[in-house]
């Protein structure tokens, strides 16, 4: 008993320690690419290669004048940044990010809590996800930072629709609402090869759920200034960033998990090599994932944004009924196939 | 920002766009009224920048006042002196020996690719392409040093002076415009890259801000705005100065006068431009850069006046504030062809050393008057469409 | 443990629920509403109904709250202008009313103990999705369809409705 | 004088003011009060089709020797040949002009200017009002009498100050 | 019983079918000329695959065969037991292998003649459907999938004849052969549940093979038959619903070729013919039929007489020459009704087509006292034509002779038939050459009076190719019947009689062959009479049929305005209805309706002025009295 | 294991919070709020039911409840800014148009 709970909070600790170095990193890596792309150098200064930017920026952010706005309403107004943040951290919690080992004489999976309904939970942690964006944009009772707040709110609804039917086609598939079954019946063949309209819908609306251009209305820097967290400095802000990026790895190990496989790796049976596969498949969840991070922020250095009613055009018009398609199609395959 | 209880009938906000906004590239406002994310009405305010450059025209010499004009549109500077130079010229009636003529068509064409830089630059930055922009940054950073070199100054150039220029090039200046030359297109070919097959970025674009033809005569409009309604004006061609008649160029013009084709029209203007300056460095002559000094408007070789006594007093002469030169009593309107549009110089002169009256028609203020029109019941998200569009530079707006 | 859990969401849950009917502002009604709504699928969750505690929170707390509170926005009503006062002699009735509700329902109840899961013994899995989906599919499939076509319903009329020009 | 000039004389002979002795393009001095008139001939009549507005100013000829004090200059153009024709409208009296600005829309604003710096009216304008100064700024800045020194203006800005008082 | 070959058949109306989806959804975007190759390759292919399976089933040497496709099940309700079936046998394959290869011409012939028409393909959409729907109905294995195409082609007529929309008269043309049909069709209907209601199928086979129990002029089946017959009527214009038929030539031409006159007019023939079991049990119906067909025949010729439109004259004739058929069937002789229901095809189809062409040189003029001495300008047309009419004529050789022949001696010979009926044949057979040469005659013949500046023209080779092979068909469209009599073995009736009935009482009693071919001799009399005659009135004295109009005004009258049948229909029918209607209203629903409804409303009002005091209109108070209602009935469980 | 009288309880008492709400608030939107609280109450007893009864109709029960409160909210918010639109007001007391 006492074991588990121990290895419980071990994995807590490594899942919420992991995320938050990665949003770190992450942020870096952002301005790193962006001055790969753009031909620049992004951030040399402190550290080598800027390695130590992150801490330097954490520090910063730290240190700033935390402003209330005078007429904000300041209950909401602190609580936002937390109720982005909490829900981005809770949904990797089903997320298998490795095959798991035996050891203490039982089995540890790679996963903090594997549910049965794990997708089902997923999308009902980040269909919360908007009240912190929506109430941090109300509360800080400035008009751009309330638009921000309905344009972000009316894109997530808009967008989870779209999200949620994509993925319906691989749970008919695997028949489970599990990750972990998921995961293992990608062995052999990714579901993205299976399903390859739903992987681009489930790409093209994971991208408009994390508010990332080229769906970056809520925030969109030449628009709104900054959206929903104009007004929002500090610790605050930060933590308003440190949810959108969670938000971000999140989406990734999600893709990921869906449909490329989660922690397999093509051709080898990672669950026969004991350690060896353990710590493999842990390398194969993060190479991938992160090939889907650099893609983030290639798409954010390429492309231009959405004009509010192209979104919602996207989103209702074509995505939907794609996605309808999509099911409507996988279902007939697999009944009549 | 008040929140009045009970307030907000209908749904209709007012959301005020400016005057410090990322989007609006200088300090203007905009007041518009929407409905969810749809624009009813706009106001634009302007005169946040307003310094009175007209009223200062009027107590500076001719000279003077060159250093004044950097400060219009600070993107291509050198347009807005070579433009009141000529003016000036015209006032006094002279015309500068072919190699300062030649030399002011390079400076005004690589200028007006600054300007075409950071304008697209920036309209593109606006829809949230960034790397666009910093792609163009990095080119007219180049230019920068050019002008530099050239000038003494990245930014307040005040290179011409009525009858010449300033100085004449730097010895190996051609070689390295023609190698910045060389290497140039391929960063407008990285743009068309990023930008013309982008569908997001076309739709962002595609039928926005159209301008009809009508419109263009009815609003004034004139440069890359005008020609992308497909309206062939430019003043390069059609009234030409400068010896802008010597070259080969081609004028680009739009059809559907939509923002689209005013980015259109801009890079295609750029790879014009980039014409004409090769011309110019091919055929590039020989001589003097100012008119001789013995028309006593222009200084004196430095030698002269460091050892003769005649020189030393023309040098005072021209430069004194009681003496100085002096034009012709007279009135002119001279327009040449800004990387915005005509930018126009109406000078009234009472034969003093002072102009009597300086008039600045400035291309950025006429065009932006259209703006109302283009932004009435269209998205919210257009606004920076059309603004980097039209290119409204604050500085050229306010004077 | 499902006593002490139990026992902590249905206080979260009551507190919240009083919160949404005493406090002024309608955004911390919404605001706590979630909360109820949320201890409600904790409870949901304890009475092995899994499915229907996610849906709870998709459902409610995704959709059906974020539009409140989309609704608040847009309208931004200011606070009441007469608010609740135990003076109120309405207040009173309705406070008394209540009261007795719950009274009558305690004592009608309290006749009964019956331990859940224990009359007919306990069964695992009886509100997966596996289970819902059979019942939701075969049994149901008439009432599915016909809440499908409500929900259209609602759709169309709440688009027209808020129409502009409508008039 | 060109052509045009002589056409306009021709056309309004009682119009035509002996302008400031200027030596100019093509400029013509008339009186301001049926501009309207010669503005319509200059655009729509074959032999001229001056129908683009390159610019429209004042200038102030107080110090000058010329029939009035306040001219509006209109710089027009033939979009066919690019001539260029200087009409200048000198005002008696009022210092009121119509506007042009149903003709082309884009002197509502250098209207707009002129009445900010020269105080020029102009009848029938639709939005009249400063444009580059401060709405309740005095005087007119570009008129030659206007006091470079000692008006205090500096003193017309309200000092703002911050609200401390939290709801 | 399996073939392989023979179950193919589901792929003959599929092709109509993608031809009209194809055409139908991307129609406007495909352009014209896809649209038409589309349009008639389908048929093509269709026609090639029923030219297949023909061959494939006469190779079978096995008479009366037939072939069951099930598809998929359509209908499972109970005891009704429906699928998509379709029932291959000689009667079905003759129609499909006819109305895929004639239809298949007519969308050639519809390239040239609808080009450059704005709803191009739209035309061919519907004119794809149609064939579908017309397949569907043919090859049907019960009346309810045959009622399906029976109103899918009725559907597609309506909007064939409406075609041209914007003209109001077209479009109501469209609307009366809709509801005239209607009527035919509610009998239809109610023949089949009875049908259903008696032997519990809807299925043909199931059907017949249950009728050894029902003897001979038993009561229900005379009654399923007269309702079908009531379909037949309205589906195959014959008295007294025939009225639609004229009307709809407001139609482009190839729809009053392909569906007024070769194909869905003959829809009731095909089905009485498919129903001949039924019929020869209920002798009374086939009087009934004999009767109306004759009747129509007659009548119908009478009226084209004096007709003066071109489409007017042949759509009159198709009625009379439908009822010729129907007259066959009436007195038992369904394949020789068949056989001209062949033949027929052919020839009409051809003079319509002609027709069109005429239309077509002449800038669209139908009505014939504006043409005349077309003979040279239009030359391919008008031989096809001359060949088109000889056929229908009867003249010996062509293929009309046969098929008409071989039906008037059935008549003739038939126990149920006899020399009365005959007669009616044989003068209908007279008038009928008669009007069709006055057409020739006052088309083709004598000077030019078409309007100023029109210039005569032949129509394009895609129009002129149908019509030559319909020529050709019409000639020799008839030697598959050659009669015993002239040598031949009557091959078609041979191939017809294994899937039809035949008369109880064997009606085969030798006629003499003497008979036969004196009647053969007096009808082919008739016919030349007929057309000298018409030689004589409109090529040699051309003032006589004014002077006999004059004379005989009332008659001429008569026909000329087609026996005021329209008028007397809307005096008896419409009128009347008008009549009732407003009586009703006036009577029933302003003084006893009205008079009832306002008076409980005046109740309610009087009660409803006392009580809305309770409605105060706030909601919450509602609400507080549902609740303390909840509270008084949780209470009644408290204190009880 | 809890006897099935607390959730009971439990619900009551939620159900009666939302009826106070009704009754008492004027907002409409907190009216509709209550409502729904209301609504949920119903469901706890119906999946308290279901669990007892090992009987899963419960839970679909409840599951139909949420769709007609989602089809509810949707109309009822819909209707509530049609008549903000009308009567610049979201008071319960001045839709009082529902009487003679």
């Amino acid at each position: 008993m006492l074991t588990d709970i121990a290895i419980i909070i071990t994995k807590i600790m490594i899942v919420i320690g992991g995320t938050f170095t990665a949003v770190a990193y992450l942020i870096l890596a952002e301005r790193k690419v962006a001055g790969f792309v753009q031909e620049r150098y992004g951030p040399n200064r402190v550290g080598i290669w800027g390695l130590l930017q992150p801490i330097a920026d954490g520090v910063k952010t730290m240190l700033k004048e935390d402003i209330t706005p005078a007429k904000a309403n300041r209950i909401i107004y602190h609580l936002a940044p937390a109720m982005v943040l909490a829900p981005a951290l809770v949904t990797f919690a089903v997320v298998p990010f490795g095959s798991g080992i035996d050891a203490f004489g039982r089995h540890i999976a790679f996963q903090i809590a594997d549910i049965n309904i794990g997708i089902l939970f997923i999308f009902a942690i980040t269909s919360i996800g908007v009240y912190g964006v929506v109430l941090g944009g109300w509360s800080s009772n400035n008009k751009y930072s309330l638009l921000g707040g309905v344009r972000s709110s009316a894109q997530m609804i808009s967008y989870e629709l779209a999200l949620g039917l994509s993925v319906v086609g691989i749970l008919l598939l695997t028949g489970s609402l599990r990750l972990n079954d998921i995961v293992e019946a990608q062995i052999g063949m990714w579901n993205v090869f299976r399903q390859p309209v739903a992987f681009m819908i489930f790409l093209v609306a994971v991208f408009a759920e994390t508010n990332r251009l080229p769906f970056d209305l809520a925030e969109s820097e030449q628009e709104l200034i900054a959206g929903y967290h104009i007004e929002y400095s500090g610790f605050k802000y930060s933590m308003f960033m440190l949810g959108e990026y969670s938000n971000i790895i999140t989406a990734s190990a999600l893709i990921v998990t869906l449909f490329f496989g989660g922690w397999t790796v093509p051709f080898i049976d990672v669950t026969k090599l004991g350690h060896l596969g353990a710590f493999l498949s842990v390398v194969s969840f993060a190479v991938k994932t992160g090939f889907f991070l650099f893609l983030y922020l290639w798409v954010r250095w390429t492309l231009p944004r959405f004009r509010y009613d192209q979104l919602m055009h996207l989103g209702w018009k074509i995505l939907l009924p794609l996605a309808l398609l999509n099911l409507l199609f996988t279902a007939a395959w697999i009944t009549y196939v | 920002m008040v929140r009045v209880e009970n307030d907000l009938q209908g749904e209709i906000l007012e959301l005020s766009f400016g005057p410090q906004h990322p989007a609006t590239h200088g300090t203007l406002q905009i007041v518009m009224e929407l409905d969810g994310e749809k624009v009813l009405n706009v106001e634009p305010h302007i005169g946040f920048l307003h310094t009175g450059f007209e009223k200062l025209a009027e107590h500076m010499s001719y000279n003077q006042f060159v250093t004044v004009t950097d400060r219009m549109n600070y993107l291509s500077p050198l347009s807005n002196n070579i433009g009141f130079s000529l003016a000036a010229e015209k006032l006094f009636g002279i015309e500068i020996p072919k190699r300062g003529q030649y030399i002011r068509v390079l400076m005004s064409e690589l200028s007006r690719i600054a300007d075409h830089l950071v304008s697209i630059g920036t309209a593109a930055m606006d829809l949230g392409a960034m790397t666009v922009f910093l792609y163009g940054f990095r080119e007219r950073e180049k230019l920068y040093d050019l002008f530099e070199w050239a000038t003494g100054a990245r930014l307040t150039t005040s290179y011409t002076r009525v009858g010449g220029l300033m100085a004449d090039l730097p010895e190996d200046f051609p070689d390295a415009v023609l190698k910045w030359v060389k290497q140039f297109p391929k960063t407008i070919d990285e743009i068309e890259k990023l930008l013309n097959h982008n569908r997001i970025f076309q739709d962002r674009t595609y039928n926005i801000g159209v301008i009809s033809k009508e419109d263009v005569i009815k609003y004034s409009l004139t440069g890359p705005v005008a020609r992308a309604s497909g309206i062939n004006y430019d003043m390069r061609k059609d009234l030409p100065y400068s010896s802008y008649e010597d070259f080969e160029f081609e004028v680009p013009v739009g059809e559907n006068g939509d923002a689209f084709d005013r980015y259109l029209v801009r890079m295609e203007e750029m790879r014009q431009s980039l014409g004409i300056v090769k011309q110019v460095l091919a055929n590039l002559p020989d001589g003097d850069v100012n008119i001789d000094p013995d028309s006593k408007l222009t200084l004196p070789g430095k030698d002269e006046v460091y050892t003769t006594i005649e020189g030393l007093i023309h040098h005072f002469e021209v430069t004194m504030e009681n003496r100085g030169i002096l034009p012709p009593v007279g009135e002119i309107y001279m327009g040449t062809e800004s990387p915005n549009g005509e930018l126009g110089f109406y000078i009234v002169s009472n034969g003093k050393r002072e102009p009597y009256r300086v008039r600045i028609r400035p291309p950025s203020f006429i065009n932006y008057t259209i703006f109302k029109k283009l932004m009435k019941g269209a998205m919210f998200s257009d606004i920076v469409s059309n603004l980097g569009s039209l290119n409204i530079i604050a500085g050229e707006l306010d004077r | 443990m499902t006593e002490s859990l139990f026992f902590i969401f249905a206080t979260m849950a009551i507190v919240s629920a009083l919160t949404v009917v005493v406090t002024r502002n309608p955004i911390y009604s919404a605001v706590s509403l979630v909360i109820t709504l949320f201890s409600l699928a904790g409870i949901f969750l304890l009475l092995e109904a899994y499915f229907l505690a996610v849906v709870q929170i998709i459902i409610y707390a995704g959709a059906i709250m974020v539009l409140f509170l989309f609704v608040i926005m847009l309208l931004n009503p200011g606070k009441e202008a007469k608010f609740l006062s135990l003076t109120d002699p309405r207040t009173l009735i309705v406070t008394l009313l209540s009261i007795a509700f719950i009274g009558m329902i305690f004592s009608l109840v309290s006749g009964s103990v019956n331990y859940i899961g224990e009359v007919m013994g306990s069964v695992e899995e009886l509100g997966t999705t596996r289970n819902i989906g059979l019942t939701l599919f075969t049994k149901y499939l008439l009432p599915f369809e016909i809440a499908s076509l409500l929900l259209l319903v609602a759709l169309v009329g709440a688009v027209l409705m808020t129409k502009r020009n409508l008039r | 004088m060109s052509e045009f000039t002589e056409k306009i004389k021709l056309k309004f002979p009682d119009e035509i003011l002996e302008g400031p002795e200027f030596d100019s393009e093509d400029a013509v001095s008339v009186k301001s009060d049926k501009i309207l008139d010669i503005l319509d001939y200059c655009r729509t009549d074959a032999g001229m089709r001056f129908e683009f507005l390159t610019d429209l100013t004042a200038v102030d000829f107080l110090e000058l020797d010329s029939p009035e004090r306040l001219a509006v200059i209109y710089v027009l153009r033939n979009m066919a040949s690019m001539e260029t024709l200087i009409l200048r409208a000198f005002m008696f009296g009022d210092e009121e002009i119509d506007t042009v600005s149903e003709i082309w829309h884009s002197a509502e604003w250098l209207e707009r200017e002129v009445w900010d710096l020269f105080g020029i009216k102009f009848k029938g304008h639709p939005n009249l009002k400063r444009i580059l100064m401060p709405d309740d700024y005095e005087g007119h800045p570009l008129r030659k009498d206007y006091p470079l020194k000692g008006r205090g203006e500096r003193d017309s800005f309200k000092i703002i100050q911050r609200e401390r008082e939290r709801y | 019983m399996v073939n392989s070959t023979l179950n193919l058949v589901w792929l003959i109306p599929l092709f109509p079918l993608i031809g009209f989806l194809l055409n139908g959804i991307f129609g406007r975007r495909l352009g014209d000329k896809a649209v038409g190759i589309i349009g008639s390759g389908v048929m093509f292919f269709s026609f090639i695959v029923s030219g297949y399976l023909l061959l494939n089933y006469l190779g079978l040497h096995q008479t009366g065969a037939e072939f069951h496709t099930t598809l998929f099940n359509w209908i499972s309700v109970a005891d009704l037991q429906l699928s998509v079936s379709f029932q291959v046998d000689s009667l079905s394959l003759m129609m499909v292998v006819m109305i895929t290869g004639v239809a298949f011409l007519i969308h050639v012939y519809s390239i040239g003649y609808m080009n450059g028409d704005e709803g191009f393909a739209r035309f061919f959409a519907y004119m794809n459907l149609f064939s579908f729907m017309m397949l569907i109905l043919v090859l049907s294995d019960n009346y309810i999938l045959m009622f399906l195409g029976w109103e899918g082609v009725g559907l597609c007529s309506y909007l064939l004849i409406g075609f041209w929309y914007e003209d109001d008269e077209n479009a109501s043309a469209g609307k009366k052969a809709f509801i005239v049909n209607r009527i035919g069709d509610f009998g239809f209907l109610l023949g089949a549940l009875l049908i259903f209601v008696t032997f519990g199928s809807f299925q043909y086979s199931e059907i017949f093979s249950q009728l050894e129990g029902y003897s001979v002029g038993n009561g229900t089946v005379t009654a399923i038959t007269l309702l079908l017959f009531v379909g037949a009527i309205g589906k195959s214009a014959q008295l007294p619903l025939y009225v639609w038929l004229p009307d709809a030539m407001a139609g482009p031409t190839p729809v009053s070729a392909l569906i007024h006159a070769a194909t869905m007019v003959t829809a009731g023939v095909y089905m009485v013919a498919r129903s001949s079991f039924l019929y020869v049990l209920a002798p009374a119906s086939m009087t009934v039929i004999a009767v109306v067909g004759a009747a129509t025949a007659l009548f119908a010729a009478s009226i084209a007489l004096t007709q003066n439109d071109i489409k007017k004259v042949l759509a009159y004739s198709t009625i009379s020459q439908l009822g010729y058929m129907f007259l066959a069937l009436g007195v038992g002789a369904f394949s020789a009704g068949m056989f001209h229901l062949l033949t027929h095809a052919f020839f009409k189809g051809l003079m319509f087509l002609a027709a069109g062409s005429v239309m077509h040189a002449l800038a669209n003029e139908q009505d014939m006292r504006f043409m005349g001495g077309l003979r040279k300008k239009i030359p391919k047309t008008f031989i096809t034509f001359l060949i088109g009419a000889l056929a229908i004529s009867g003249i010996p050789g062509l293929s009309g002779f046969f098929s008409k022949d071989e039906l008037l001696w059935q008549v003739y010979s038939s126990p149920a038939g006899g020399i009365w009926l005959w007669l009616v044949g044989a003068v209908t057979a007279g008038l009928t050459a008669f009007y069709m040469f006055r057409l020739i005659f006052l088309t083709f013949y004598g000077e030019a009076r078409w309007k100023p500046d029109t210039i005569a023209h032949e129509s394009p080779n895609k129009m002129t190719l149908p019509l030559i092979i319909l020529a050709l068909l019409s000639v020799i469209g008839g030697y598959v019947g050659v009669p015993a009599l002239l040598g031949g073995e009557n091959r078609i009736h041979h191939y017809l009689e294994a899937n039809l009935a035949k008369l109880p009482d064997d009606f085969t009693t030798h006629q003499s062959h003497l008979m036969e071919f004196t009647l053969m001799g007096i009808s082919v009399l008739i016919a030349m009479a007929g057309i000298f005659l018409a030689y004589v009135f409109y090529v040699k004295r051309k003032e006589l049929p004014d002077l006999l109009a004059a004379k005989f005004k009332r008659a001429y009258n008569l026909s000329f305005n087609k026996f005021y049948v329209d008028e007397l229909y809307d005096y008896l029918f419409v009128q009347r209805l008008i009549t009732i209607s407003k009586w009703l209203w006036n009577i029933f629903d302003v003084r006893l309706v009205d008079g009832l409804v306002n008076g409980a409303g005046q109740l309610i009002m009087v009660s409803g002025r006392r009580l809305k005091k309770v409605q105060s209109g706030l909601v919450s108070g509602y609400a507080l009295s549902l609740f303390l209602g909840s509270l008084m009935m949780i209470g009644y469980y408290f204190f009880r | 294991m809890l006897p099935i009288e607390y959730y009971l309880w439990f619900a009551a008492a939620l159900f009666a919070i939302g009826v106070a709400g009704v009754l008492l608030r004027r907002n409409v939107i907190i009216v509709f709020m209550s409502i729904e609280l209301m609504l949920n109450a119903v469901n706890v007893t119906f999946i308290a039911f279901s669990r007892q009864m090992n009987n899963i109709d419960g839970q679909i029960f409840v599951f139909f409840v949420m769709t007609l409160a989602a089809a509810e909210v949707a109309v009822g918010l819909a209707i509530i800014v049609a008549m903000y639109r009308n009567k610049k007001s979201i008071n319960v007391q001045d839709m009082n148009l529902l009487k003679w």
